[in-house]
């Protein structure tokens, strides 16, 4: 089941003020976690546009987190509700486009959630490893403009 | 189950482990488990002590203990623990391993009375009265035990005279085979 | 209403008078009880306390048999069978590697969806309408104590009906036929359970703080819905009454019995003939205040 | 671009589990980097200088350091860089330490996860842009949200400094918990007593605008320049003509049908009434929902009998709005309640000790209304129940709190102190009676606390049982109260005639949604979090807002107090100058590009995005486009992700940045 081998590449892209911090409670905390995601620092959730996304698929991520504030809790007043709404429609796209579903997961994690964070990166990364290799991403490449 | 353990002995706190999927380094010795435990009073150790031990290392201790044997399975110290440590669930496993460890029980009419419970069960795929009063009476050697309350219950048609035999009987005693429960 | 329906050993034996009593009332009630075909023990308390994987498989083998009879819900009076099915079936959903153990070991395929329901819940389910509906006595002349026990509303973490430490469910329920229900401490204190056998001393202490709890309370009839309770409550009377001169009787009834009093069925439909304590004298005296009126 | 790497390796930090050799080995094959050095503490004078001197060496202009979070040190690094005169915002951090060497074991894996973040990191400094940080004025005003002990003392504090201060309370008195105790710990002084003094002078100082009865309703703007909205509820009584005579709460004739909840429901109040004497202001405030004039029109009597024409049934909530620079959230602590479970609520409750179904079992706070001389009992130990003295008295210590089933797993931190308290001052009073506690630990961590706690047991003859109750019943007037003492492994029963659960100190039930209001973060308890907990334990992560007291974490008075200073020293430094400096992270419009779309305008969050008409020479309005207002702008970038025609950039996260910082991925 499991594949030793595969050490997959992920891409999370988290706002500074809830999960980045989050992150670094974890790390003052010392609580340990696998280490194949790497943190993207944007200002804000509302800031993720779904592009970013699949260029990250594009570029080779096997899986992309995206993680922000609690709903309501956003720093930004309203940062991540737009965030939230756009992710809605972006899941569909990535249906359409035939991109996993599992690859792609949405977090919350607060500042003062650093085993949460933990959990969700364990399990995320878990949950792709199971996937296995992403390999689609040239075909989507093709029938996709992606501009930038 | 990314991360294995390796490098160490495999002890008594491991086996716990596996078979409760809980950590008793979680318990903090509170002690509201024995506070409302309805057979504390017969016990050798309070309950909370069993887990202590554990804690400890201390091995012996626990699976020695009558405790662990008395314990009725009633669920109240479960479901009042603060730490939501299931403590029943321990004693189970404490139990499981005293028997396969093969240690002396305490409480031997109470381990005669689940053997013989089981036994019934082996056999015929349901519990059989009265073959579980006589395989208890000759297991334990008192058979004066409840003369006054079978006369009335055999009457009553209470306790079965024949066995009930399921008709998976075989599978049931594979499931036994496979649990290696004797 | 069909429902599938797991009886439990004891249901043909030591507690032959709730097996009869419940499946006098629940055909009273038009619920069909389809049985578990060619099911075993649970395994009840000796099973748990001697191996978790046996504990589980002789559940789970019931489970799955159940299953394959398509049926959707299984109903299981008494609340030790009751609640190694449903502890069976939360440990098996929370561990997929110990499902497919299990699964190796009684050597079948489960799906792990069906609902397992306890009396109280089924009840709740029909509807205290439907008994209103039925009912053909009062008894109000009844003041019951309602016994949970351990092992009905708990563990609480996978038996979400009713609240762990001040349950109402049963009252609520009790108080459906009339009967009166009396506060009291120890509705939710442990009997003994399985130590009745080897250790009656205990059980003897315990049952008797119970019974006197009740009565204190002003309770002059005890309803369970456990054949261990019972047998406790019951059989042990008889044992606790001659170890304390003047130690007042007090019968004990199951919940189906009482309700099947309600719905006009008699002792020996329900088997409250069998019971050791006897009841009969009470019940004369309602049915016939009832009649006069 | 010539970028300078700098690796640190935080004493043993970093280095323990990094590679840190070979991480400046890879980066120096980076495009770009010139420069890719090691040091062993990059944040020291030596190490800055280290910096300094490789810039003006070998003219870089641009700097990438591997160290800690950039929330710790980025300030000072870029502060290092600017001193050697190139633009701060050239200067990148890779999180190296919180993010790499205290998160994995493995070395190999480690190392090659920092040499991945440096080069996220070069190849976004390589797009980086100059910036400049932007100037704003600061506001000279103080809102402090919550009137207890905290609240009073930060507004003391600033008013007494010289600048202006708006106090909004919700309840109708300031005072807050303190105002309901008896007597504190550790040294028995009357809390009365020391705290009305308190309440006056805020009533009476000049710079003091105090607003009982408030709320804040909306929060705009930013630090330096809040515009506030503050709901003024009706009291039904104009404060501007009452005289707190008191003859309306006397002659109303409601008189048993609210309990009051300065007493903690052990006595009744009025319909219109003030919650203590000592309140202030001492200007009542009528119950609308016992009322009989509005419930039925009738009564009226308050009316009748107020010789200054106070009573104004038609009040209405009125709306204020107030210019503020800082804010100072007090808004302290709510007590568990015992009562049962409140329904779609994580908690379970006590069942097993009643659900609060026991009269005589009664929380903390309840308990210090019975102590209090100004109490229901004025002073005199009895019970709810039947007026009794209780001669054995049981108390129960952690409920609520150490309890992850039914309540918090945090320690509540005081009520080992309260408890301490009580029981001593039961025994003070009943000579005769017995006092015993359960207790898991004795947490007593304060000046001269442990002393306290240790007086009640050698001296007062409390007796303390280390072990947690199970369960409480009722039985023939008693309470049964079944513990086991664990230090000697034995099953204590005790039957009591009074029960006193040290409840836990929790978030205010409102806590989230005020903290929504401001914009400002709060942990899973419902407490308002802070920036760092050591380092900056009373600035919340939102600029310009300063915490002080139990809203917080729970804490007693000292050390609320202590925070209410600290909160107050934290405003009056941002007064300090005239004009505060805010990161240019703001977003910017292409004119050429944006469509005039302005879905931008609908999405921001701050009303930044203005319409910019754009004329020809003649004057005409060719068309219009999106101007950002920088003053207002908050650098969220949701305007940036929206618009369908990428006309509009967040300086600092542009999309070439993240692009960059993507492919740097492979
Ligand atoms: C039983 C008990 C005994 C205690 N004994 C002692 C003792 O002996 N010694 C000691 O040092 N400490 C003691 N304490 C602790 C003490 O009560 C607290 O330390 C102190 O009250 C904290 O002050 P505060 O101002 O932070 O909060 P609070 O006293 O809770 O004041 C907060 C104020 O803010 C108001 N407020 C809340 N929300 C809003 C809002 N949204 N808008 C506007 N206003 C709002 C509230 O109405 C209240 O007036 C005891 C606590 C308890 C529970
Ligand atoms: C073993 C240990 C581990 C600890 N671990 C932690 C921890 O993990 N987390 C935590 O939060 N806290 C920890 N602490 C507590 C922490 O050390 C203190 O809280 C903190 O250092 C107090 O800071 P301070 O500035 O008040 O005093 P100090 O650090 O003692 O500084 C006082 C300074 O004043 C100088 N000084 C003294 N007298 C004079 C004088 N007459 N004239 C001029 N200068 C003078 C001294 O030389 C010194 O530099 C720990 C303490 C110990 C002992
Ligand atoms: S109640 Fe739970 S935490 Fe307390 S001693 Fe028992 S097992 Fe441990
Ligand atoms: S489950 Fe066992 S240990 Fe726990 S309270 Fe019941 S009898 Fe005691
Ligand atoms: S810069 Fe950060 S990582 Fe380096 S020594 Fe200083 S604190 Fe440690
Ligand atoms: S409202 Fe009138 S009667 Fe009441 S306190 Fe004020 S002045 Fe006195
Ligand atoms: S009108 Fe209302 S507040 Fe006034 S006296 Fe009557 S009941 Fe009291
Ligand atoms: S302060 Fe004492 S009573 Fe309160 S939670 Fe902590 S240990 Fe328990
Ligand atoms: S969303 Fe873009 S195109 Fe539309 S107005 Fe804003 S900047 Fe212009
Ligand atoms: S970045 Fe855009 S959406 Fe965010 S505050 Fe600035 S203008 Fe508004």
């Amino acid at each position: 089941m499991e594949n030793k081998t595969f050490e997959p590449k992920i891409i999370a892209f988290v706002c500074n003020w809830c999960t980045y911090t989050g992150a670094d409670l974890a790390g003052t905390s010392r609580m340990k976690y696998e280490p194949n995601v790497r943190l993207i620092k944007l200002p804000c959730t509302g800031r993720i546009d779904p592009v970013m996304i699949l260029k990250a698929f594009e570029k080779g991520a096997d899986g992309v987190l995206v993680s922000g504030c609690h709903p309501g809790d956003c720093h930004y007043n309203a940062g991540n509700f737009h965030a939230r709404r756009r992710w809605i429609m972006f899941h569909k796209l990535l249906d359409f486009v035939g991109i996993d579903e599992n690859r792609l997961h949405f977090s919350w994690v607060s500042a003062s959630e650093g085993k949460k964070f933990v959990d969700v990166i364990n399990g995320f990364v878990n949950k792709v490893k199971a996937k296995g290799p992403f390999e689609k991403y040239e075909k989507i490449n093709k029938e996709f403009v992606i501009n930038g | 189950m990314s991360h294995q353990t390796t490098n160490h002995t495999r002890t008594m706190t491991d086996d716990i482990k596996d078979i409760t999927s809980q950590n008793p380094d979680i318990c903090y010795q509170c002690g509201k488990c024995s506070a409302g435990c309805p057979v504390r009073n017969y016990m050798d150790e309070a309950p909370n002590l069993i887990v202590r031990y554990i804690q400890l290392g201390l091995y012996d201790k626990a699976v020695n203990s009558s405790t662990i044997w008395l314990c009725a399975g009633c669920l109240t110290c479960t479901t009042r623990c603060p730490k939501n440590f299931e403590l029943a669930a321990f004693m189970d496993a404490l139990r499981e391993i005293a028997l396969k460890k093969g240690i002396k029980i305490k409480e031997k009419a109470i381990l005669k009375f689940h053997k013989a419970f089981l036994k019934q069960i082996k056999n015929h795929g349901r519990s059989y009265e009265l073959g579980l009063i006589r395989d208890y009476k000759l297991t334990t050697g008192d058979l004066m035990a409840d003369v006054d309350a079978a006369p009335d219950m055999l009457l009553k048609g209470k306790i079965g005279i024949f066995p009930h035999n399921i008709k998976g009987k075989e599978s049931i005693k594979r499931i036994f085979e496979k649990t290696e429960v004797k | 209403m069909q429902i599938g329906y797991y009886p439990g050993c004891s249901l043909s034996g030591t507690a032959k008078e709730y097996g009869k009593s419940v499946r006098a009332i629940f055909k009273q009630l038009d619920v069909e009880l389809a049985d578990v075909t060619d099911w075993s023990c649970c395994g009840a308390t000796s099973g748990h306390v001697t191996s978790h994987k046996l504990a589980m498989a002789l559940s789970a083998r019931n489970l799955a048999l159940a299953e394959k009879q398509g049926l959707k819900e299984i109903f299981a009076p008494c609340a030790a069978c009751f609640g190694r099915l449903a502890v069976t079936k939360q440990e098996l959903k929370n561990s997929p590697a110990l499902k497919e153990e299990i699964e190796g070991i009684i050597e079948d395929k489960l799906n792990n969806t069906i609902e397992i329901i306890n009396i109280i819940q089924l009840f709740q389910k029909i509807g205290k309408e439907k008994i209103a509906e039925k009912k053909v006595l009062d008894l109000k002349n009844l003041k019951a104590a309602c016994y949970y026990g351990c092992l009905l509303v708990r563990p609480f973490n996978i038996l979400h009906f009713d609240d762990a430490e001040q349950p109402t469910s049963f009252e609520e329920l009790v108080k459906s036929t009339g009967a009166e229900v009396v506060e009291w401490n120890y509705k939710l204190e442990c009997c003994g359970a399985a130590h009745s056998l080897p250790r009656k001393d205990i059980v003897v202490d315990l049952s008797k703080k119970i019974l006197d709890d009740a009565m204190k309370h002003g309770a002059n009839v005890l309803v369970v819905a456990c054949p261990m309770c019972h047998s406790n409550l019951d059989m042990r009377q008889k044992n606790i009454i001659k170890a304390n001169p003047g130690q007042k009787e007090i019968p004990v009834l199951y919940l189906s019995e009482l309700i099947g009093l309600c719905l006009g069925l008699d002792n020996k439909q329900l088997g409250i003939n069998l019971h050791t304590i006897d009841f009969n004298i009470r019940l004369k005296k309602n049915v016939e205040e009832e009649v006069a009126k | 671009m010539k970028i300078g790497v700098f690796i640190c390796h935080c004493g043993e930090n970093i280095g323990r589990t990094v590679d840190c050799v070979r991480v400046a080995k890879a980066c120096s094959f980076f495009p770009n980097v010139v420069h890719s050095v090691e040091y062993k503490y990059m944040c020291s004078d030596p190490g800055q200088n280290m910096i300094k001197q490789a810039i003006k060496d070998l003219k870089l202009d641009g700097v990438v350091v591997g160290s800690c979070s950039p929330h710790m040190h980025e300030k000072t690094f870029r502060k290092a860089v600017s001193d050697a005169g190139v633009n701060p915002f050239l200067c990148e951090i890779a999180n190296l330490r919180e993010h790499v060497s205290w998160v994995h074991d493995d070395k190999e894996v480690a190392t090659d996860k920092a040499i991945d973040l440096m080069r996220f990191a070069v190849e976004k400094v390589k797009r980086n842009a100059p910036l400049k940080t932007i100037q704003v004025p600061v506001t000279k005003r103080t809102l402090v949200i919550g009137g207890g002990i905290a609240g009073i003392q930060a507004a003391l504090d600033v008013a007494n400094a010289g600048y202006e201060v708006v106090l909004v309370e919700k309840e109708p008195s300031i005072g807050g918990h303190m105002s309901q105790l008896s007597e504190t710990f550790p040294t028995l002084d009357c809390s009365q007593c020391i705290l009305t003094p308190r309440m006056v002078e805020v009533y009476q100082h000049p710079k003091i605008k105090l607003m009982t009865y408030s709320e804040v309703e909306k929060v705009e703007g930013f630090i330096g320049n809040f515009k506030v909205t503050i709901r003024k509820k009706a009291r039904f009584v104009d404060d501007t003509l009452c005289s707190g005579c008191g003859d309306c709460a006397i002659k109303c004739p409601i008189k048993k049908k609210a309990l009051s909840e300065f007493d903690e429901k052990l006595a009744f109040r009025s319909a219109i009434y003030v919650p203590f004497p000592q309140a202030v202001p001492n200007i009542p405030v009528i119950d609308k929902e016992v009322c009989t004039y509005f419930k039925n029109g009738k009564c009226s009597m308050c009316v009748k009998v107020c010789g200054r024409n106070a009573i104004k049934f038609d009040q209405q909530d009125e709306f204020i709005s107030e210019d503020i620079g800082a804010i100072i959230v007090a808004t302290g602590y709510k007590l568990y309640t015992i009562d049962k479970k409140p329904e779609a609520s994580e908690i379970k409750g006590y069942g097993e000790y009643g659900y609060g179904k026991y009269k005589d079992v009664v929380d903390g706070l309840q308990f210090e209304r019975i102590a209090s001389a100004s109490g229901p009992t004025s002073g005199e130990f009895q019970r709810p129940s039947d007026g009794k003295t209780p001669k054995k008295i049981v108390f129960i210590q952690c409920v609520g709190s150490r309890d992850e089933s039914k309540g918090f797993s945090y320690c509540s931190k005081i009520c080992c102190m309260y408890t301490a308290k009580h029981a001593m001052l039961y025994k003070h009073k009943v000579h005769d009676g017995e006092a015993y506690v359960f207790y898991m630990d004795i947490r007593a961590g304060g000046k001269m606390y442990e002393e306290f706690v240790r007086r009640a047991i050698e001296e007062d003859g409390v007796k303390y049982i280390r072990g947690r109750v199970s369960r409480i019943y009722e039985e023939d007037g008693k309470y049964i109260v079944k513990g086991e003492d664990t230090l000697a492994g034995v099953p204590i029963q005790i039957d009591a005639d009074m029960v006193v659960l040290a409840t836990a100190m929790v978030a205010q039930t409102d806590a989230p949604k005020l903290a929504q209001t401001i914009g400002m973060p709060y942990d899973n308890y419902g407490f308002y979090s802070e920036v760092h907990p050591k380092l900056r334990p009373v600035e919340s992560s939102t600029g310009g807002v300063f915490l002080a007291g139990a809203c917080n974490s729970p804490r007693d008075i000292p050390d609320s107090v202590a925070m209410a200073s600290a909160a107050a020293a934290k405003a009056l430094v941002l007064f300090g100058s005239d004009m505060l400096e805010r990161e240019p992270t703001i977003a910017f419009v292409n004119e050429n590009l944006c469509a005039g779309c302005f879905y931008c305008k609908k999405v921001c969050a701050y009303n930044a995005i203005e319409v910019k008409q754009i004329k020809d020479k003649n004057g005409n309005v060719i068309k219009e486009v999106a101007f950002v207002n920088s003053g207002l702008c908050q650098g969220c970038g949701t305007c940036n992700a929206t618009c369908p025609s990428k006309a509009i950039e967040l300086i600092g996260y542009t999309d070439e940045q993240i692009y960059a910082e993507i492919a740097a991925l492979m």
